[in-house]
């Protein structure tokens, strides 16, 4: 070959467009450039200071709900105006003491229900998100690394489930076990359902992600050294492939959590999800709906929180993915 | 989103305002032409006309019927609408005002035997379907056959043929027995113009039995099975065009009724077409009554809360609007074999906790919810008579009472923590806030209440099964109930007496098995004196509630729309909604 | 392509045979898992009080005492040969592809999905083109204009599409459009398009814009990022090089490429919708597939559902199909 | 190389290209100049990065231009006359009839820099028919002309092949035709062989050749390939850091190299003849950042004469000279001992 050899590092890509070259030639670590990228990026920060916020809120819901002495279940009946049917005094009963108003027709502090609601949305939709990774990831790494029959079958696997109505099949799977099942009962039984459907039906969509990243990285030089010093396939996967899929499953996470908030809001709007008393956002969409033409409040709050939430993952996600992969530009 | 409405699964309820009332003869507004204002449906006709086969009488409701078929339906907006198309062998005056029974397909109500055991009835003559042919009363026996016997192909409507009358050849029903000489003994046909039926024991009120569509004459020849409801052979004043599930149900005026079988007018065809839209959202049905694009709701069930506030803040809205009774009773039934409370202080405790008030407001206030409720019989239902055998200032509740009795029960049972849980029906959208407010009120005298929340069509393996609520620690259930036919027997009896205790399926819940109750109803039945009856029906009401047996909450209202094109609008109180056989439109 | 197609068809058949599979799974085991009996899972059709006669009719007739496998043959052989059953009088012919009948009300299945199919078509195709146009339009000129307002306010739209779910939007849309100005019918009003066209598009006016909105934003990212990346293709060095003209290089050479995937997409997002948009249904209370769907949930009424799941499955591998040999079509460098 | 008078067929002077990023200027090519005739070829080596490629592109105004706070784009400035147009200061409008037209390009990867959704006649149809007013059938015999004349069997049918289905070679062939169509008075290649076979990389040159003759066009030959630059160039350019750093005839820079990086460059070409063991002598170090430039000689990291300079190579930048007007050097050694030590210790080891 009649190339000149270029020691160290790989060709810097040559300045076509605009791309910026020659970051790699400074050394910094993959991570750190992500980080000092994403920092850069006053919307991604934004929306990552505001995932943060959430997360903070649903850890610390009973906490901030002291600080306005309500709790998302006790009763305000009276101020509810028995005829209309509507919070009495207009604005949906804000006051004081219900700062965001309270709900139709119990009169529930709708700003405590909206922060132990993150807790219900983060909850569940956290949970299914590590589901979703866990087994995205295992049986995507263990696809793209061995290849052959294996791969084949995890493969059609996940074709298959793509190929399902996967909105029918969770509406049907959360809807036919109805109040008690496998030993558990009502809420708890529908959170650990929900976690499941979720995780269970968004796992392949990671699968081929990861599956596609591990048949690369399978011929990289360091699995090779690996594998020529006599390395378990199980250690190669835990400990040279899994790091270098960081990244990508990072971002991935992110941006498959606030679709699992969606997944779950959706499931309590159309009554086959979390029910009430517990507060979940799409329950409390649903509960409002009925009444939003005089009491809008009730489906604003709720609603609001499910948008911003999925917005501020959203805007994180997106962030994030630049960061790492520059050439994904936004 | 569509969710099953359980007030209309427990049908019909009935009468005026009370005994006392009844005695005293007519209420108001009978046969009064009434102009347009608030509530005056309830007690007067507002529109009067006697126009027919004018226009075309369009109704919506948020659900779907059960059933078009008379034989297979247990909801009583249904039945309500089913007198468009057919004739049951007795039915209720067309009229505003207390429920009056009255024959259509018999000359007359029926007469009870010396031994109280054989009622007999004649056919009026001339009576026909829609096609000409002429109704027998073998086909009233057939209707009854089937929907009583034949619970394999049509397992939806009530059955009361099968536990009142005999039946010595243990009769399989029509379906499963195909010989159309097969019988159960209780039903004769002598010749075609009589029937008689035989019963196991002296019962009073067998003519308001008659009133269900189980006695809605199908011929043999024409029955589908399960699907009759596609098309059901009329005997009533309107043609049953067509019906499409979740769609619509298509009736026009019969050119083939003959009037002269209807003596009492009870048939008459007041609209050219009838249009029922079922499956529309709640929402759009209320939009479609105040734009006047329909004219009535069809499933009773009054306006949704967004709409409400709109009719009560507008005086010309208010003025078409009716708020009656539906007869539908919301208690919460305390287990009198569960510990502690088959402790009667322990209920007694539960009697004076509830904050009745509170209930009312999460129940939807006192126009679109109902009015608090002290006894078990709704004021519409004979036997009711005033009384709060736990008074409380603004039906709050009496917290100091209500910690004695715990007190006392607690010691004597030797327990100091008491937990329970408290079924509701969680496609019932009201009666979850209830069971919040009764979880809260319980709590404030020590009682931890975990909610046990179940869709209707569960209810017979969750509350409704005693192996169930033993095994769960389940002492109460917010629950709903209306009688299917009016009269204090039909509202008492299921939910008091051992007739409603049943391994599944049950009905009282409260599993009270109070000799004293008992007794009661056994006079009751053989006491042909209507108000010598009531006056037991009210003893029995009030027995039970010196049992704390049951919290009686809530008597239904619901806010009804009547647009002012409609005529002959009216409450039929045994259907606690518009009377869909007077209406017109103009 | 011949063998090709044949042979994915056989695939199809395979697939529908496994979501058949779960589906019956989930209808008829699941609950059973779950603690259920076949009489528990029976009372939930009989009446108020039944008798233990009834319950054991339902059992019977609705399969619950039968082996899960007896009653997946069975169910499949229904499909492909028809079937009859009996309404107690008669027997009933249900003529293939019978997928049974409605265990509330003996409707048949199959006959009912394709009644609703009208509606929910009604609500997908206008919806596709709007997504569709809007979506590769913006994403489009966002990609031409990179970095520019445009792009920004196109991006920052995007993002409220992706984040708003229907059941918020379609309120909040309605609130003002058709309770307080009453400008567009309120949601649940729907007509068929041949009894009053006018009607019926005012009516989708608003459902098509709810179910678009996110969808097409995810559109715009797509046809963006997609175009972005064709934009930095050789190949369109080579058309700018040619002296083409910047117009004819962005939609003839970078759009050309860059659409393929996205119609791919296109197609099975559609499909999906077909197979029953749901949440704009349920919101809109439109009597279409989704709504059959969750009224069929609500009712337990399993046949019915297991039947809109296979429908929507069928819709969806076909689409699959469909889009792969348009992408044969599409992309000469693609062999069937 | 014309003296004085007319202004040479093409003529570079002093062209910058600088791209505005987050992190600062990107400054691919910062001051180059050369100027070129018809009929002649010019050779610009060097390593990737170096800014062959953004000269090669910004002649044919390829580039996105940076708005009007400079951002966004890139930054041009300088002059490129073509036949006496001025391309920096045209509108893009003009620059693009002129693309195709006046001035063609032939891409590295034929691959990827032909449409893979579309014929390999419909691309050189759609070339010839944006400057020329003919039908299509005109055009497609042009097409089967053209590429007949590159050399490819059975073009009738071959016109209506797809880009995957021709050979790299025919690719290459076929992306030549593409440029060729509008007879083109500048042709630039960049890498045109690199992505190809040894045997055929030396068809493609002898191709190249003679449609250069039969043309009559400019040729400008981008590489890091010295061996190519060898069998076509008349002059050479070799690029470091965005600058020229030896700028002179074929013969000249083959024969007298005075810059260390082209003694580099020559070092690390393999050669048949040269022992196994000492094939390949590279250049240490890594190419420059385009964003941070070393100060002073942008080579001096990796030269290995630093110490002769009298501490001016991290100060000073050194100015693009030479004794012979043909032959520019930008280094801060003297010329002499430039000569003297490629004449001691360089040519040996070529």
């Amino acid at each position: 070959m009649t190339t000149i050899l270029e020691p160290g590092s790989a060709p810097a890509a040559e300045p076509e467009a605009a791309a910026p070259p020659g970051e790699a030639i400074e050394g910094r670590s993959p991570g750190r450039i992500a980080l000092g990228r994403l920092k850069k990026d006053k919307v991604a920060m934004a929306g990552g200071v505001t995932v943060v916020l959430l997360i903070l809120t649903a850890i610390f819901a009973p906490q901030l709900c002291s600080l306005t002495g309500n709790d998302p279940y006790t009763t305000h009946t009276r101020l509810i105006d028995p005829n209309l049917q509507i919070p009495s005094g207009g604005f949906g009963g804000m006051s004081s003491r219900h700062i965001l108003g309270v709900d139709v027709p119990t009169g529930r502090d709708l700003f405590a229900r909206v922060v132990y609601g993150a807790r219900t949305s983060l909850g569940i939709a956290g949970l299914a998100t590590v589901i979703a990774i866990a087994i995205g990831v295992g049986l995507g790494m263990v696809a793209g690394y061995f290849g052959g029959l294996i791969d084949s079958v995890i493969s059609r696997t996940m074709d298959v489930m793509l190929a399902f109505p996967l909105f029918l099949f969770a509406i049907s799977l959360s809807g036919v076990l109805g109040y008690s099942a496998f030993g558990l009962t009502g809420n708890t039984l529908r959170i650990v359902l929900l976690i499941f459907i979720i995780g269970f039906f968004s796992w392949p969509y990671i699968g081929r992600i990861v599956r596609g990243q591990t048949l690369v990285l399978r011929e990289r030089e360091f699995v090779e050294a690996a594998r020529v010093l006599g390395a378990t396939p199980g250690r190669i996967i835990l400990r040279e492939i899994l790091p270098n899929l960081t990244a990508p499953i990072l971002v991935y996470a992110t941006l498959l959590i606030p679709s699992n908030i969606l997944f779950e809001a959706s499931l309590s709007y159309l009554g086959v999800g979390i029910r009430s008393p517990m507060p979940s956002w799409g329950e409390m969409v649903n509960e409002a709906i009925a009444l939003y033409q005089v009491d809008p409040e009730f489906l604003i709050v709720p609603g609001s929180a499910i948008f911003l939430t999925v917005l501020a993952f959203n805007l994180l996600g997106d962030g994030l993915r630049d960061a790492f992969d520059p050439k994904a530009s936004r | 989103m569509r969710k099953p409405r359980i007030a209309a699964y427990a049908a019909a309820a009935a009468l005026a305002f009370g005994a006392a009332a009844c005695g005293g003869g007519s209420s108001g507004g009978t046969g009064a032409h009434s102009s347009a204002a608030y509530d005056v449906g309830l007690a007067g006709t507002v529109n009067k006309s006697s126009a027919t086969g004018h226009g075309t009488l369009r109704l919506e409701q948020s659900s779907d019927l059960q059933s078009t078929d008379p034989g297979n339906s247990y909801f009583g907006a249904d039945w309500d609408v089913m007198r468009l198309y057919t004739r049951s062998l007795v039915t209720f005056a067309e009229a505003p005002g207390p429920v009056k029974l009255v024959p259509d397909l018999a000359t007359d109500l029926g007469t009870m035997s010396a031994d109280g055991l054989t009622w007999t009835f004649h056919l009026v003559k001339g009576a026909t379907y829609t096609d000409g042919s002429p109704i027998t009363a073998q086909d009233v026996a057939y209707g009854i056959e089937r929907s009583n016997w034949g619970q394999e192909v049509l397992p939806n409507g009530p059955t009361y043929f099968k536990q009142l009358l005999t039946d010595t050849t243990n009769y399989q029903g029509p379906y499963k027995d195909k010989n159309p000489a097969d019988h159960p003994s209780g039903i004769d046909t002598p010749d075609s113009d009589t029937i008689v039926f035989h019963l196991v024991k002296p019962f009073a009120d067998f003519d308001d039995v008659l009133t269900l569509p189980s006695t809605v004459p199908v011929p043999r020849a024409k029955d589908t099975g399960a699907t009759y409801y596609e098309h059901v052979l009329s005997s009533g004043a309107y043609r049953f065009d067509s019906y499409a599930v979740g769609k619509e149900l298509d009736l026009s005026a019969s050119p083939a009724f003959n009037a002269a079988s209807d003596p009492l007018h009870l048939h008459v065809a007041h609209a050219a077409r009838i249009v029922d839209k079922v499956d529309v959202s709640a929402q759009t049905v209320d939009q479609d009554l105040l734009h006047g694009t329909t004219d009535v709701d069809q499933s009773g069930a009054g306006v949704q809360t967004a709409t409400q506030s709109q009719v009560l803040g507008n005086p010309r809205l208010k003025a078409e609007a009716d708020d009656p009774i539906t007869g539908l009773l919301t208690y919460l039934t305390i287990n009198t074999t569960i510990k502690p409370f088959d402790d009667i202080d322990c209920r007694k405790a539960v009697e004076w906790a509830i904050d009745k008030s509170a209930v009312q407001t999460a129940f939807g206030g006192g126009i679109g919810g109902g009015d608090i409720a002290t006894t078990v019989l709704p004021p519409t239902v004979p036997g009711y008579v005033q009384q709060d055998l736990y008074q409380s200032p603004g039906h709050t509740g009496d917290l100091a009472k209500a910690r004695a009795e715990i007190a006392t029960c607690k010691a004597a049972e030797h327990v100091t923590d008491i937990t329970t849980q408290v079924g509701y029906y969680i496609d019932q959208p009201k009666d979850k806030p209830v069971a919040d407010v009764v979880q809260q009120n319980l709590a404030a005298i020590g009682i931890t209440v975990t909610e046990d929340g179940f869709k209707y069509s569960q209810l017979s393996i969750k509350a409704g099964s005693q192996s169930y609520v033993k095994q769960n620690n389940e002492a109460l259930f917010i629950t709903a109930w209306a009688a299917d036919f009016p009269s204090g027997y039909g509202f008492l009896d299921q939910i008091l007496t051992p007739d409603g205790i049943k391994a599944t399926g049950e009905s009282n819940y409260s599993e009270l098995d109070d000799p004293a109750v008992d007794s009661l109803m056994a006079t009751a039945l053989k006491t042909t004196d209507p108000d010598a009856r009531n006056a037991l029906y009210a003893q029995i009401d009030q027995q039970a509630l010196k049992d704390a047996a049951l919290v009686p909450m809530i008597d239904s209202r619901a806010l009804m729309l009547r647009p002012p094109n409609l005529t002959n609008a009216y409450i039929e109180q045994a259907y606690g909604m518009y009377d869909y056989q007077a209406l017109g439109v103009q | 392509m011949l063998t090709f197609i044949v042979r994915r068809l056989f695939a199809v058949a395979g697939l529908l045979l496994v979501v058949a599979f779960v589906t019956m799974v989930i209808f008829y085991e699941m609950p059973q898992w779950g603690g259920q009996t076949p009489a528990t899972m029976a009372v939930q059709y009989v009446g108020k009080q039944p008798s233990p006669a009834a319950i054991q009719g339902v059992i019977h007739r609705f399969g619950f005492d039968r082996s899960f496998l007896v009653q997946y043959i069975d169910y499949i052989r229904t499909i492909v040969t028809g079937t009859t059953f009996s309404d107690g009088t008669q027997d009933i012919v249900c003529k293939a592809p019978c997928l049974g009948y409605s265990f509330r009300n003996y409707q048949q299945v199959w006959p009912t999905i394709l009644g609703d199919l009208p509606v929910t078509f009604s609500i997908a195709a206008g919806a596709g083109v709007l997504w569709l146009f809007f979506g590769v339009a913006s994403g489009l000129a966002s990609a031409v204009r990179k970095g520019s307002l445009l792009d920004r306010a196109s991006m920052v739209t995007a993002l409220l599409g992706i984040s708003l779910p229907v059941y918020f939007l379609a309120p909040l849309l309605s609130l003002p459009l058709a309770y307080r100005w009453s400008i567009l019918p309120a949601p649940g009003s729907y007509v068929g398009i041949l009894s009053d066209p006018g009607q019926w598009f005012l009516d989708m006016i608003l459902p098509w814009t709810c179910l678009a909105f996110g969808l097409a934003a995810l559109y715009t990212r797509l046809t963006r990022a997609g175009m972005l990346d064709v934009l930095s293709e050789d190949f369109v060095r080579t058309a700018r090089a040619k002296g083409l003209s910047e117009r004819r290089v962005i939609l003839k050479h970078a759009l050309r490429a860059a659409i393929t995937p996205i119609i791919t997409i296109f197609g099975m997002d559609f499909a999906t919708v077909l197979g029953g948009a749901v949440l704009v249904e349920i919101t809109f209370s439109m009597k279409g597939i989704g709504f059959l769907a969750i009224t069929s949930i609500q009712n337990g009424d399993f046949p019915m559902m297991m039947g809109v799941t296979l429908f929507a499955a069928a819709f969806i591998v076909l689409a699959n199909l469909l889009v792969d040999v348009m992408y044969a079509v599409a992309d000469p460098r693609v062999r069937l | 190389m014309t003296a004085g008078g007319e202004r040479p067929f093409l003529d570079v002077r002093d062209l910058r290209v600088h791209f505005p990023t987050d992190d600062g200027v990107v400054k691919s090519v910062d001051g180059i100049s050369f100027a070129l005739e018809r009929g002649k070829t010019l050779g610009i080596v060097g390593e990737s990065g170096s800014g062959k490629s953004v000269t090669s592109l910004s002649l044919l105004g390829l580039h996105r231009r940076a708005d009007r706070k400079g951002r966004g784009g890139a930054r041009i400035s300088g002059g490129i006359w073509l036949d006496g147009q001025d391309l920096v200061t045209a509108s893009a409008e003009e620059v693009r009839r002129l693309r195709g037209e006046k001035m063609a390009m032939i891409f590295q990867d034929p691959l990827s820099a032909m449409h893979p959704f579309y014929t390999v006649g419909a691309q050189i149809i759609e070339a010839y028919r944006v400057h020329n007013k003919v039908s299509k059938p005109v055009a497609r015999k042009r097409a089967i002309e053209l590429l007949e004349l590159v050399g490819i069997p059975q073009p009738n049918t071959r016109v209506d092949d797809f880009p995957h289905q021709f050979s790299g070679g025919m690719r290459q062939r076929a992306m030549i035709a593409m440029a060729l169509v509008c007879n083109p008075r500048l042709l630039i290649a960049d890498e045109p062989t690199t992505a190809l076979d040894v045997t055929v990389q030396a068809q493609i040159l002898d191709l190249m050749r003679d449609l250069q003759r039969e043309f009559d066009s400019a040729l400008i030959l981008i590489t890091h390939d010295l061996g190519v630059v060898a069998e076509l160039a008349d002059d050479i350019m070799v690029m470091y850091g965005g600058k020229a750093v030896e700028y002179g005839t074929a013969e000249t820079v083959f024969r007298q190299p005075e810059h260390p990086y082209t003694w580099g460059l020559l070092g690390s070409m393999p050669r048949i003849d040269r022992a196994v063991q000492d094939r390949l002598s590279p250049i240490r170090g890594n190419p420059p950042s385009l964003i941070n430039v070393p100060a002073g000689c942008a080579f001096h990291p990796r030269c290995p004469y630093t110490a002769e300079t009298g501490g001016r190579s991290d100060t000073e930048i050194p100015r693009l000279a030479g004794s012979d007007p043909g032959h520019l050097v930008r280094c801060h050694l003297d010329p002499a001992r430039r000569q003297e030590i490629f004449t001691e210790q360089i040519r040996e080891n070529l």
